[in-house]
């Protein structure tokens, strides 16, 4: 049985050792500059920038599918100013750092005219300085906590005020229940802990008091929510109506759901609504306990319009030919997939309007570009915010997990990412500033 | 024993060694720190590094075969600070037996300090246009903690790069070696530890901006960060420590020292019996390694541009062993060479192969540990000797 | 709530209406609208006490209900009937489901409630009163509490009816039936009493000073009860974390405490066990519908199976090189997952897949008024033990185990006295591999089923086993329940994330004290 | 093992006893002793070396040693014979600090008290250890294994900086002549014969140059021939040092005691008989203990 050990090697080796760093060196960072595509002059390359493995991986993947599907849509009515679009995917594995250096890679090494990507807040923070240093065009689709407008950044997913708000209002309402404690859950990052400020603010202009208000924080995949749902009971036994809203992210929120089932915490006792849990998170879990808790989005895969049943089909299409996994046999549609949707084509449409894929007159072609959307309003792309207007919807957990829509805004909102609920935001504007 | 584990016996076994050992012996006795060759190679990768990387970078216009571009430079200038880690590793674990699977903190640790220093030079271009850091505005603080008072000054900062790896080290290691916490168990209170401080940076109470970390970094002492010329700075920087780390670490393991802890890795009851503290030994290079990660997250975070707790995930630390085992232990060229394998074959992978690169880093990772125990430059070896084998 | 007292008013009539259908009108009004007019609606029925009512408040809540602009249809199975007229008709092709918000089924409930009040069956009351009790109640459904009450049979039920009763009497304007309620309080469980009794001591509510001082002795009362409450859920809570970490735990006890494998591919291997639980599920769902609740019998052996086999083509193919080089194993097996994961993610994708509880696994049984036991974690808590004392059978008593143990502690001696050990060796890791599967097939009834199931779970087993101590199997028992169980009680005060920080540090620590685990082998072996 | 280099062997072992006075004060000796970190200089001023009294151990209630008393002088070599689980390791773990008893006391010299330092403190003030299993360093070369453990400032700083002397480097060669292994200097110890590993192992402790040398089954694994030449230096180590040896080899022992000398039977833990080894063999007991009579 040999050991464990490596001999030191004899120093006489040593030499050629040394040289072969040179060598690795060269070998090495050779390799990631070997460009895959020739530089096809009649296409124009798309970036896209999301995780297919590492943590979250879970829920990006299903996004740069969608992208892709976008992409073909366009391209087979012609593509863009006469040339075909060209996806160019990369795989950031859930790695921040790396999210910077693949965002540098597809700018100034595969030249793409835009990239769609991230789904948390770290990874886009990590490329936001790429982005605005090299002067390119984010699309980025998913809910997030605002406090943030590059001009290089195109927010196709709620700001706080987009879905946060309008879902305890309705929580509030005679219809929602009539809440007047909250327990405001979420997992220990800055969406959470954002969303949660705001929400507490705007419980205070409501007359909540903070006796009324508890904030729990639970560490990334937390798996174990025993002793939270037990506090919740608790809380809730120990006065009037409770709600729970919660923003936990989307891995915990099987367990988290699973153990609120079985510990028999009904809707109709205390409803828990939350903005991290669409179709998608659902469907791993069993919803036949959990009828009657929200969600609010600004879209739903059972919104019923034209728009969407065409969105759900064509997805559910290309899925089963593609053979995205998971997918193919059970296809799911849900709100960052809407809003990624609506960004690719914004985007597109907006080329064509500015006849080029420079990032500025972009920029200026995308304010007021509306798209209809598969929510079944026309969205459009505010004037100067680089928010889109988006419809809120509400909708309770059906047995078979999709959601009934029980309440939506007559309108699409605007965009509000420097909440006023936030005394920091004072007077400042909801523009993009001219970076020197 | 396997072939291949086998050095071959040295030519100076002959019969005059032994008619007059002395002069073998003196010989022996005498480790020089480089062949002339091995110094020939040290030169030409600085050259390559403070010369050639530059010029290709700077000057070498856009469109010639010649030019190197950003990302390239961002790339291995990354990788160059992963190389440290790798040489920190090996010394610890190639030279001395000991796993760490805790590196990960002592690196974060160091970007953290670096990191605290970036964010305040930002100055007043936040959101919030306030001499705090943005995350402090938001959660209301009025006045920087205390544990943030010196982060103002760039020495400052530098020295807590160095200190807090190495003393956290040092008491860790003072307390674990003492009670000697030895293989697996000290490999996993090593994961236990960087876990348990990962979760903590996560806090946003802890004041280290929480799960978003530092970003959005505006200059460096002053001079804007996002510019050529800083990054070439840092770049050559990086390859200069890394270079300086290389030659030290190969001083030590040539010396006495050097010996000694390759002695308690292969028989630690006799080192003791021998006469030698074994503690004091591995709490040195323990802590030294600590603090050559420390430095080398203090490089990392101004070239990548964000440092947030994934860097203490246990993962980011196993990777650091897997490094140095694919380059090849106790070799200190295997881990630079097997940091910038795996990680280069890692930007390659996930570029051509989104979907399935984690099958080619796995089976990589099989491959070396099952054909090649003594990692690519034991490889490398093994084939010279094939070679001389055919040759007599 | 106008129209909830309504209806529980007419609970009272209910037995002596007389009977006539619901009206076309009616469904419709019931059925459709905004919330407001069809609570209305739902309460003006109720008050006419329509006999149909109750199936069709019912079918509401089944979501069984459609609308078409002339009619409001039942579904029921395949056949579809007019609510009103109850006449059978084909389902239209314009038919609408009718939408319930939280709101209207809470009505909904409630109504169902007051009409099974007196019903003559206990369940139905049982759960009636249940129901009931979660309204906020005042004098107005006195009658209908009062009349249940003197008619009520059963005893634990009529107290529970007594109990309701006194929560409305103790607001009452006679000092003395506030007296009487007061004490009848004192016998409650419901943290909602304990809610009631603190409104009632709040200053200038309560005139009378004896009724005071009842009311407050009252409240220690429940309140004693519910502190056993909570310190049991804690007791509970900690005992069913530590039975999960021990499963998770107990395969890695053998691959890694045994055979000295550092398996980082262990995390995985549960995680492959756990979808074997999701391909048996969806085999059930789609050829025995009916067996549907018993897919778990199959499932556990399945898991066991698939992930033993895998584990023995691991272990044949990779990990039988690296024997004595415990290190080598790390880095191998680290390969491994990666490429475990990612083959499922392309198999399955990177989503996770939805493992339903079979229904005796959902729920719980409510031990007290603020305590509930979830079904599925006392089976984990049961099976983990099952799983233990399997194990610990299998490497003490049989002759694998003592083929295992000896070549574990000296292959060569082994060897020598004609032991295979290879086969043992791989009889032994497909033994740990599937143990894992076991425990991801637990873990697929309390949390997600996804790529990435066994990260989350990896770090924790290790630190179980080496806290235990590395060959300990009682160790390891020990170090899990422990674990779990401080990891709770700090979670208690300190909240989730610090706890999970203290609980490391404390591992950090414990360590320092005992460098072998709990369980130390002492002497001269230990040195080996 | 040729000829010739048996014959180099032996002409070494001459010229190294001549040497004895300068190595001693060239070699590590004053070296050693003379920065000591952890205790001070033994004193020896009453003969005796190693004095053991009623020294207890347990694992888990069964007891290694059970009121072990034993002391040896100053130059003594004292055999020590036993069946096995006499508890013959376990007391050397004792001596040199690796298990701690429960009861009892040890002291080195006179006024060194064992039990209150740590393994290493013990060998720097000159208690060597050879194990019953070899244990060399195995990635080191021979040459290295030697030089790590010739007698000199153990200390982490000394260490980053030392270069060997030439009288240091001789001392290394003479040993190395000694114990056969100077035409394997380069060779890496892993790759030795057993024997030779022992032969290491010996000559490691050698280079130590302690004033006592415990002994576990030095010729364990040696040819008759290899065990002959053990014996002989043990001898020639005789009175500079104190040796303790253990050994289950009887031939050995004969030669060691050459009939006159002490021999100690363990049983058990406790001291069973001590006398000459004529005496011991006919010792009712221990025969009975041998045989199980």
């Amino acid at each position: 049985m040999s050991t464990s050990r490596t001999p030191s090697i004899p120093r006489r080796l040593f030499a050629r050792q040394v040289s072969a760093m040179a060598l690795a060196v060269v070998a090495a960072t050779g390799l990631p500059l070997v460009s895959l595509s020739a530089q096809a002059a009649d296409t124009i390359k798309v970036g896209v920038l999301h995780s297919l493995s590492g943590t979250m991986a879970i829920s990006e993947t299903v996004l740069k599918d969608t992208v892709l599907m976008a992409i073909d849509e366009i391209n087979a009515k012609g593509g863009v100013l006469g040339k075909k679009l060209e996806p160019v995917v990369v795989d950031p594995a859930s790695n921040w750092p790396l999210f910077a250096e693949k965002a540098k890679q597809l700018i100034t090494q595969d030249k793409v005219a835009v990239v769609f990507g991230c789904w948390t807040s770290v990874s886009r923070k990590s490329v936001l300085p790429v982005f605005e240093e090299t002067n390119s065009l984010l699309f980025y689709p998913v809910q997030y906590e605002g406090e943030e407008l590059s001009k290089n950044v195109f927010y196709t997913g709620a700001a706080p005020n987009q879905q946060a708000i309008p879902a305890v209002e309705y929580l509030m309402s005679k219809d929602g229940g009539g809440a007047k404690r909250f327990v405001l859950l979420g997992t220990d990052y800055v969406y959470p802990r954002t969303t949660n400020k705001i929400l507490r603010a705007f419980l205070h202009s409501k007359g909540v008091a903070d006796a009324d208000i508890i904030e729990e924080y639970t560490p990334f995949g937390h798996a174990d929510y025993q002793s939270i749902i037990a506090k919740i009971k608790k809380f809730s036994a120990e006065g009037k109506k409770t709600a729970v809203v919660s923003t936990i992210n989307g891995d915990s929120n099987v367990p988290f759901y699973k153990e609120l089932g079985n510990q028999g915490l009904k809707a109709t006792d205390v409803p828990v609504v939350a903005f991290s849990v669409g179709e998608e998170e659902l469907r791993g879990v069993d919803t036949k306990p959990l009828v009657g808790h929200l969600a609010a989005w600004n879209y739903f895969m059972s919104i019923k319009s034209p728009a969407n049943t065409e969105f759900v089909k064509k997805w559910g299409d290309y899925a089963k030919t593609k053979g995205v996994a998971g997918h193919k046999d059970k296809p799911l549609t849900n709100d960052p997939m809407e809003a990624t949707y609506i960004g690719v084509h914004m985007w597109a449409d907006a080329v064509a309007k500015a006849k080029s894929t420079d990032t500025d007159k972009v920029i200026a072609a995308m304010a007021g570009e509306t798209f209809k959307a598969p929510g079944g309003f026309v969205s459009t792309m505010d004037k100067e915010n680089h928010h889109l207007w988006k419809p809120v919807f509400i909708g309770e957990v059906k047995a078979d997990g999709q959601f009934n829509v029980v309440w939506k805004t007559p309108g699409p909102v605007q965009a509000d990412p420097w909440s006023d609920f936030i005394p920091e935001n004072k007077g400042k504007k909801n523009v993009p500033e001219k970076k020197s | 024993m396997k072939r291949d584990r086998m050095p071959e016996v040295p030519a100076l076994l002959d019969v005059k060694a032994v008619l007059d050992p002395a002069t073998a012996l003196q010989e022996a006795s005498r480790p020089r720190l480089l062949t002339p060759a091995g110094w020939g190679g040290v030169l030409l990768a600085l050259a390559i590094v403070a010369i050639a990387v530059p010029l290709a970078n700077l000057v070498a216009p856009v469109d010639s075969v010649f030019h190197l571009s950003d990302y390239a430079v961002g790339l291995i200038g990354k990788i160059m600070c992963y190389a440290i880690c790798a040489l920190a590793m090996d010394l610890i674990w190639g030279y001395t037996g000991i796993l760490s699977l805790g590196h990960g903190l002592f690196f974060a640790l160091g970007g953290y300090a670096m990191g605290m220093y970036l964010m305040r030079q930002i100055g007043r271009d936040g959101n919030y246009a306030s001499e705090l850091p943005d995350f402090m505005v938001f959660l209301d603080w009025k006045a920087l903690p205390w544990h943030w008072a010196g982060s103002g000054s760039f020495a400052f900062q530098m020295l807590m790069a160095l200190l807090v790896p190495g003393l956290l080290a040092l008491v860790f290691g003072f307390f674990a070696f003492r009670s000697r916490i030895k293989g697996v168990y000290f490999s996993i209170i090593t994961q236990a530890l960087t876990f348990a401080a990962m979760l903590l940076f996560f806090r946003n109470e802890t004041g280290f901006g929480g799960n978003n970390g530092f970003t959005d970094f505006k200059r460096i002492l002053g001079t804007p960060i996002a510019t050529a010329s800083t990054r070439m700075l840092l770049f050559v920087l990086t390859g200069g420590v890394l270079i300086g780390f290389f030659l030290m670490a190969r001083a030590i393991v040539t010396s006495k020292f050097g010996r000694v802890l390759q002695a308690i890795r292969d028989a630690e009851s006799r080192v003791m019996f021998t006469g030698y503290d074994p503690l004091a030994y591995k709490l040195a290079i323990w802590t030294l390694s600590a603090v050559m990660c420390g430095v080398a997250g203090a490089l990392y975070v101004p070239q990548v541009g964000i440092i947030n707790p994934s860097e203490m995930s246990p993962a980011a630390s196993i990777e650091m062993a897997i490094w140095a085992a694919v380059g090849g232990r106790a070799t200190l060229i295997g881990p630079i060479v097997g940091a910038f394998f795996v990680n280069g074959a890692k930007s390659w992978f996930t570029q051509v192969v989104p979907e399935f690169w984690l099958y080619f880093l796995g089976a990589l990772f099989i491959a070396v540990t099952l054909f090649l125990p003594n990692g690519l430059v034991g490889l490398a070896a093994q084939l010279r000797r094939k070679k001389k084998d055919v040759a007599e | 709530m106008r129209g909830l007292r309504h209806l529980l008013l007419i609970g009272v009539l209910y037995a002596a209406s007389s009977a006539h259908a619901l009206t076309a009108l009616q469904t419709r009004a019931i059925a459709e609208g905004d919330t407001d007019g069809r609570v209305a609606a739902l309460g003006d029925a109720a008050a006419a006490a329509e006999p149909g009512l109750a199936t069709f408040v019912q079918a509401l809540l089944d979501d069984a209900v459609k609308l078409t602009p002339t009619q409001v249809l039942v579904v029921e199975g395949d056949k579809v009937v007019d609510a009103a007229s109850g006449a059978t008709t084909a389902l239209p092709s314009d038919a609408e489901d009718v939408v319930n918000n939280n709101r209207m089924r809470g009505a909904l409930q409630a109504t169902l409630a007051s009409l099974r009040l007196l019903s003559p069956e206990r369940g139905a009351r049982a759960a009636a009163i249940d129901e009931l009790g979660k309204q906020a109640t005042d004098e107005a459904q006195l009658p209908l509490i009062e009349k249940a009450w003197a008619s009520e049979s059963d005893a634990a039920l009529k107290a529970q009816l007594g109990r309701m009763r006194a929560g409305v009497l103790v607001a009452s304007s006679d000092p003395a039936k506030r007296m009487n309620a007061a004490q009848a309080l004192g016998e409650s469980g419901e943290p909602a009493v304990k809610a009631l009794l603190l409104e009632r001591l709040a200053d200038g509510t309560e005139p009378d000073d004896n009724v005071r001082a009842a009311l407050r002795q009252s409240l220690d009362k429940v309140s004693r009860r519910l502190v056993w409450g909570e310190r049991l859920g804690v007791l509970f809570t900690g005992i069913s974390l530590g039975s999960i970490l021990l499963l998770v735990a107990l395969g890695l006890a053998i691959t890694y405490g045994l055979m000295g494998v550092i398996n980082m591919a262990h995390g995985e291997l549960m995680m492959i066990g756990a979808y074997a639980t999701y391909m048996v599920q969806n085999l059930f769902r789609a050829h025995a519908p009916t067996a549907f609740d018993y897919y778990l019998w199959a499932a556990v052996p399945a898991s066991f199976i698939v992930a033993a086999l895998v584990g023995a083509a691991l272990e044949r193919s990779v990990i039988r090189w690296l024997y004595g080089r415990p290190l080598e194993t790390l880095l191998a097996t680290w390969g491994i997952s990666l490429m475990l994961m990612q083959s499922v993610r392309s198999l399955f994708g990177a989503q996770n897949v939805p493992v339903e509880n079979p229904a005796w696994l959902s729920g719980g049984v409510a031990v007290m008024s603020n305590l509930t036991l979830p079904f599925n974690r006392i089976a984990i808590i049961g099976f983990a033990l099952l799983v233990l004392g399997g194990v610990a059978l299998l490497i003490a008593r049989t002759r694998l185990g003592l083929f295992v143990r000896s070549v574990t502690q000296n292959r060569r001696m082994a060897a020598c006295v004609g032991v295979n050990t290879a086969r043992v060796d791989t009889y032994a890791f497909s033994l740990g591999a599937g143990i894992a599967g076991l425990a991801g097939c637990a873990l697929s009834q309390v949390g997600n089923v996804g790529p990435d199931l066994g990260q989350n779970y990896i770090v924790d087993s290790f630190m179980v086993v080496v806290l235990g101590g590395v060959g300990q199997l009682a160790g390891t028992v020990l170090a899990a329940l422990g674990l779990g169980v401080l990891n709770k009680v700090l979670e208690g005060w300190a909240g989730a994330v610090l706890a999970k920080i203290m609980v490391l540090v404390f591992i950090v620590v414990f360590i320092q004290k005992r460098p072998q685990g709990l369980f130390a082998m002492k002497g001269r072996s230990a040195e080996a | 093992m040729t000829p010739e280099l048996q014959q180099a062997g032996a002409e070494a072992l001459q010229r190294w006893r001549q040497k004895e006075q300068v190595s001693a004060s060239s070699g590590g000796r004053s070296a050693s002793f003379g920065r000591l970190v952890h205790a001070h200089e033994p004193d020896f001023a009453h003969g005796v070396a190693l004095y053991l009294d009623d020294i207890t151990v347990s694992f888990d209630g069964f007891k290694a040693l059970n009121a072990l008393s034993l002391a040896i002088n100053v130059g003594e070599l004292r055999c020590i014979i036993g069946p096995n689980g006499a508890g013959k390791t376990t007391m050397m773990d004792v001596i040199t600090g690796k298990t701690r008893p429960d009861l009892g006391s040890a002291s080195f010299g006179q006024n060194i008290d064992l039990l209150r330092l740590r393994e290493n403190a013990i060998a720097q003030i000159g208690i060597g250890r050879k194990f019953q299993k070899p244990t060399v360093y195995e990635q080191l070369s021979v040459f290295e294994n030697l030089e790590l453990a010739l007698a000199a400032d153990r200390r982490v700083r000394a260490s980053l900086f030392s270069r060997l002397s030439g009288a240091q480097l001789d001392r290394i060669g003479e040993v190395m002549a000694l114990i056969h292994l100077l035409p394997e200097a380069q060779r890496t110890a892993g790759l030795l014969s057993h024997g030779q590993k022992q032969w290491l192992e010996i000559g490691m402790l050698l280079m130590q140059d302690p004033k006592l040398l415990l002994l576990d089954e030095p010729v364990a694994g040696m040819t008759d021939e290899e065990t002959e030449r053990t014996a002989e230096l043990f001898l020639s180590l005789e009175g500079q040092h104190s040796l303790v040896v253990v050994e289950h080899d009887m031939k050995f022992v004969e030669q060691l005691t050459e009939g006159w000398k002490k021999v100690t039977v363990l049983h058990e833990g406790r001291v069973l008989a001590e006398g000459t080894l004529a005496d011991v063999q006919a010792n009712e007991q221990v025969v009975e203990v041998y045989l199980g009579r």
